[in-house]
């Protein structure tokens, strides 16, 4: 295997890095453009797509980009979200998969200065006669809950979906929601020469190092033995880095946050570095490690949870320390920004590395794929008069309701806190949630959905049915839509069948989008969600925000009283 | 009367519990787990995942600076009210008898949950009748109390049991949800009257039950 | 140093709701026993090279912190690591 | 019959946040500690009266139902029982 087939790079990658150099890379160096130019950080198979979507409209303050979405609720108030997918890991390690999972999006929420105030999730298994579908069920179920209940917000939405094509590749997508005074939204912009630069949150060691890359792999058996690539969360820490991130995201000294995902302090660094037009230098060795002996690469690329870097005006790295002491976490600083537009890594006083930002954040091609019209497509047809007629509807009934995707999820949500802090007027078991806005008359209404059978048989439709039935579900609790999140679940996109599927979804998305002013304003895409056997339906999960003005007027779906007409509306 | 709500790393309803406290005119305010408690009425031990709950829930609390005098106050004959977690940090303390172990189906549960009010001869229950139904939500995944026999015939006796479920959702030897101490200072529950606070949310019966507080104050 | 191994296990005569889960769990997959129990496992490593003075060690820990006596009970074995 | 201890842990690159909690909870105590891992403790009764056997349906079941390899390894302690 070539040097550059080990961190997943191609071989015309591999010739576009030595010419952006002028040089061969070093290991570090190599190591940093596979994590960054994988799939699964540089988007280089979607990107180029994902521009067609609908992300403005009067509301939006921030659209996709960020670490999340921001929209005007009024009030000086904004709402902050987006939802992500932790799939892979979750079929490694469902407990841990779905946890730190949950743990990711929350900090995507608090990087933005936002209290988070809800979760949501979508979750997807194989039918459930089969014991390792159970487990998966039961692990993801218990990760998302515990998770979710330890930090102490409210898991209050979501959808549970069983089909066959998830047996091999299980989805779990997770929606964090938060709320910010809008004039004090964080962005992850580095700026400010001599600004130093800190590390804080858990200590770093070798969890997760390769996880982005394997996110942007297939399945196989191989990558059954890729064992670091499971993260394990620590939610009591996540709790402490919320409390300690928010005591200090409005000061005037905080220039710039960014939570550590995906490639770690690598993507990380080099994001923040890329959006201020500046360079980076980062010191290895100031990194506090919870292993002996890590190399500067494996301190680069480690996916370790519940971390973020800080951007700070000289002179006040005290007072960034100060708090995080008194919140028991630890915190370092590692580098500064400097003038030429390079990341550096040190370790110590010796450069080991040196990459300008812009070829390793950017220069991963955007690339067009071509796209094909699925044969299935073409095979799918069904003659309603063939279907036998059903002879006892009362029978047919208790089957339709007996079955896994039919029956209540109450199994599934009790073990989620879903009343923590008290504001959630609208439980799960509805249409959608409804969460009070404290310190106003406001509620937001909150779903998550998407028919992937739909999507399957018509990815441009199933797409549109997703948004439509998202905000079927937020008008019911007599709330209006006013933006989405969406996270792209498909298969191998270099397959030219599932690439129309892919792109089918979006411009579906978009119309819908469109029409009901509901612009995209963050998500997520995941690739690659397939085994040798099975290649799961295009899944397009919609994620939706809806405002109430009045939260007294939130509705739930009970029948109230007797003698109540009951009335039928639509087409 | 003054309250003061403890706040351990990883507590997560003290917010609920100061709430419902301040919406009751209540002179209430937040004392971080490394400060010292003062001469507050009530103490109340929020819900949560203190340090982490590892180990065992309330295990590691315990040992907090803020609890150095918690067995001092309790003799003075001051208030100390634990939810949830609370509860079992009381338990870990032996301010209260008993342990609470895992949910008998082995999950979180969370939600709506009718108790039967047994003893109302307490600072917290003095508005109830006793046998009065109400309604508390729950969401703890070790709230199943366990107490010998022994232990059990003791609460029995002393009129300790405060609180029973309706439909026992965990698996706690004779149903009980909530018992005070011998003197009825100390009470540890796993639901929550501080959840059920507003109509809107679901309820209000635990304003009854912090209102009791205010009475009891009020009488002495 | 010295590795201390110890097993933290509910009492016998407490249920033990996630052993009998376990078993049943077992019992699908066609492997039968006669009972499962489940407890805690608890590595710690100290600096002491004497075995009685971290026996010493770890029972106060396991009195102070580690194990609760009211449902819990408890076994140490110890190692000595160069 | 033949009872099995297994003990089932984090493997040693893996993040034990237990582990790290409890050690600091043991230095509140002044009870210090080089390390402190946390793993489950698993008791199994097993009709065999081979430990051979016991061994295999042990390493069966582990690899089966009680230890996930991405994160966990295991080891064994047999006894008979009488
Ligand atoms: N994984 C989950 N997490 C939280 N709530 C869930 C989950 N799955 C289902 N629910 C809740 O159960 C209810 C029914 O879900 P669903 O069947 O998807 O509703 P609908 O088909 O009406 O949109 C909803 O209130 C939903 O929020």
């Amino acid at each position: 295997m070539n040097r550059y087939e080990k961190v997943g790079l191609t071989k015309e990658e591999y010739k576009r890095i030595v010419e952006g150099l002028n040089r061969e890379p070093n290991d570090l160096e190599l190591s940093m453009f596979g994590v960054l130019w994988s799939e699964h950080c540089s988007y280089k198979n979607s990107r180029a797509l994902l521009k067609l979507f609908n992300t403005k409209g009067e509301r939006v303050l921030q659209g996709p980009g960020e670490n999340a979405g921001a929209v005007d609720i009024g009030d000086d108030l904004a709402v902050v979200f987006k939802i992500e997918s932790h799939n892979h890991p979750s079929a490694l390690e469902p407990y841990q998969g779905a946890a730190t999972g949950v743990g990711g999006i929350l900090r995507d929420i608090f990087t933005m200065g936002a209290r988070p105030i809800a979760n949501l999730n979508s979750i997807r298994f194989g039918h459930l006669n089969d014991e390792r579908n159970k487990r998966l069920l039961k692990g993801v179920v218990n990760g998302i809950g515990n998770y979710g209940n330890s930090v102490g917000i409210p898991t209050v939405a979501g959808e549970t979906v069983f089909d066959d094509c998830y047996s091999d590749n299980p989805l779990v997508n997770a929606m964090s929601v938060g709320i910010i005074r809008k004039d004090k939204l964080k962005r992850a912009i580095a700026q400010g020469v001599g600004n130093s630069v800190i590390l804080v949150g858990h200590t770093t060691g070798r969890d997760g190092i390769g996880g982005a890359s394997f996110a942007s792999c297939n399945l196989t058996e191989e990558s059954e033995a890729m064992r670091s690539a499971v993260q394990v969360g620590d939610p009591f820490m996540e709790k402490l880095l919320l409390e300690a991130c928010l005591e200090l995201m409005d000061k005037e000294y905080v220039v710039a946050v960014q939570d550590l995902g995906a490639a770690g302090l690598t993507s990380s660094s080099c994001e923040m570095a890329l959006r201020g037009g500046c360079g980076i230098k980062i010191d290895v060795s100031k990194v506090v490690t919870r292993e002996e002996n890590m190399l500067p690469e494996e301190i680069m690329i480690s996916e370790s949870q519940e971390r973020m870097l800080f951007v700070v005006k000289k002179g006040y790295e005290e007072e960034i320390l100060k708090v995080f002491k008194k919140w028991n976490l630890n915190a370092a600083v590692i580098g500064e920004i400097i003038d030429d537009k390079n990341l550096t890594v040190t370790a110590g006083d010796k450069v080991v590395g040196c990459v300008p930002v812009e070829l390793l954040g950017d220069g991963a091609k955007a690339t067009l794929r071509s796209y094909r019209r699925p044969k299935y497509l073409d095979e799918l047809h069904l003659d309603i008069d063939s279907l036998k007629r059903v002879e006892d509807l009362n029978d047919a009934l208790i089957k339709v309701l007996k079955s896994e995707n039919i029956a209540s999820k109450e199994w599934v949500y009790r073990q989620y806190d879903y009343m923590v802090r008290t504001n959630t007027i609208v439980r799960p078991g509805g249409d959608a949630a409804v969460v009070a806005v404290e310190g106003t008359d406001k509620a937001l209404s909150l779903t998550v959905d998407c028919n992937s059978r739909y999507c399957y048989l018509d990815p441009y439709e199933g797409a549109k049915i997703a948004v439509c039935e998202a905000a079927r579900n937020i008008a019911a609790t007599g709330a209006t839509p006013i933006a989405i999140t969406d996270c792209l679940n498909f298969a191998n996109p270099e397959d030219e069948e599932v690439y129309y599927t892919f792109r089918q979804a979006i411009l579906g998305i978009t119309e819908a989008s469109k029409v009901l002013n509901t612009p995209v304003v963050s998500g997520n895409v995941s690739f690659y969600n397939e085994s040798n056997k099975t290649r799961i339906y295009p899944t397009p999960t919609i994620g939706m925000v809806g405002l109430l003005e009045d939260k007294n007027k939130a509705c739930t779906i009970d029948f109230k009283e007797l003698g109540d007409s009951v009335i039928l509306v639509g087409e | 009367m003054k309250a003061g709500v403890i706040v351990f790393p990883g507590s997560n309803c003290d917010i609920d519990a100061y709430k419902v406290l301040e919406k009751l005119n209540v002179e209430v305010k937040y004392i971080w787990h490394d400060e010292k408690i003062d001469d507050e009425d009530l103490i109340v031990l929020p819900g949560g995942f203190s340090y982490g709950d590892y180990l065992r829930c309330g295990a590691i609390a315990r040992f907090a600076k803020a609890l150095e005098n918690i067995n001092e106050h309790i003799e003075k004959g001051k208030l100390v009210l634990g939810i949830c977690n609370g509860f079992q940090i009381l338990t870990e303390l032996k301010a209260l008898p008993g342990a609470l172990l895992r949910n008998k189906n082995l999950n979180f549960i969370c939600s709506d949950c009718n108790l039967i009010v047994e003893n109302t001869d307490t600072p917290f229950t003095n508005l109830f009748k006793k046998g009065d139904i109400v309604n508390f939500p729950i969401a703890h995944g070790e709230g199943n109390y366990y107490i010998d026999d022994e232990g059990l015939g003791e609460l029995i006796k002393n009129n300790q049991i405060v609180f029973r479920y309706q439909n026992n959702p965990n698996g706690s030897v004779a149903d009980i949800a909530g018992i005070v101490n011998k003197r009825g200072n100390v009470l540890g529950m796993m639901p929550h009257p501080e959840r059920a606070q507003d109509k809107l949310l679901g309820g209000e019966d635990g304003l009854v039950f912090f209102k009791s507080v205010i009475a009891y104050f009020k009488e002495v | 140093m010295i590795k201390a191994y110890i097993d933290v296990t509910l009492k016998k005569s407490i249920l033990d709701p996630q052993g009998t889960a376990v078993k049943k769990g077992l019992e699908k997959l066609s492997l039968y026993t006669e009972d499962v129990r489940i407890g805690k496992h608890i590595e710690v490593l100290l600096k002491e090279d004497k075995i009685e003075a971290a026996r010493e060690k770890i029972d106060e820990m396991c009195r102070r912190l580690l194990v609760n006596f009211e449902v819990e009970t408890y076994s140490v074995r110890f190692e000595v690591i160069e």
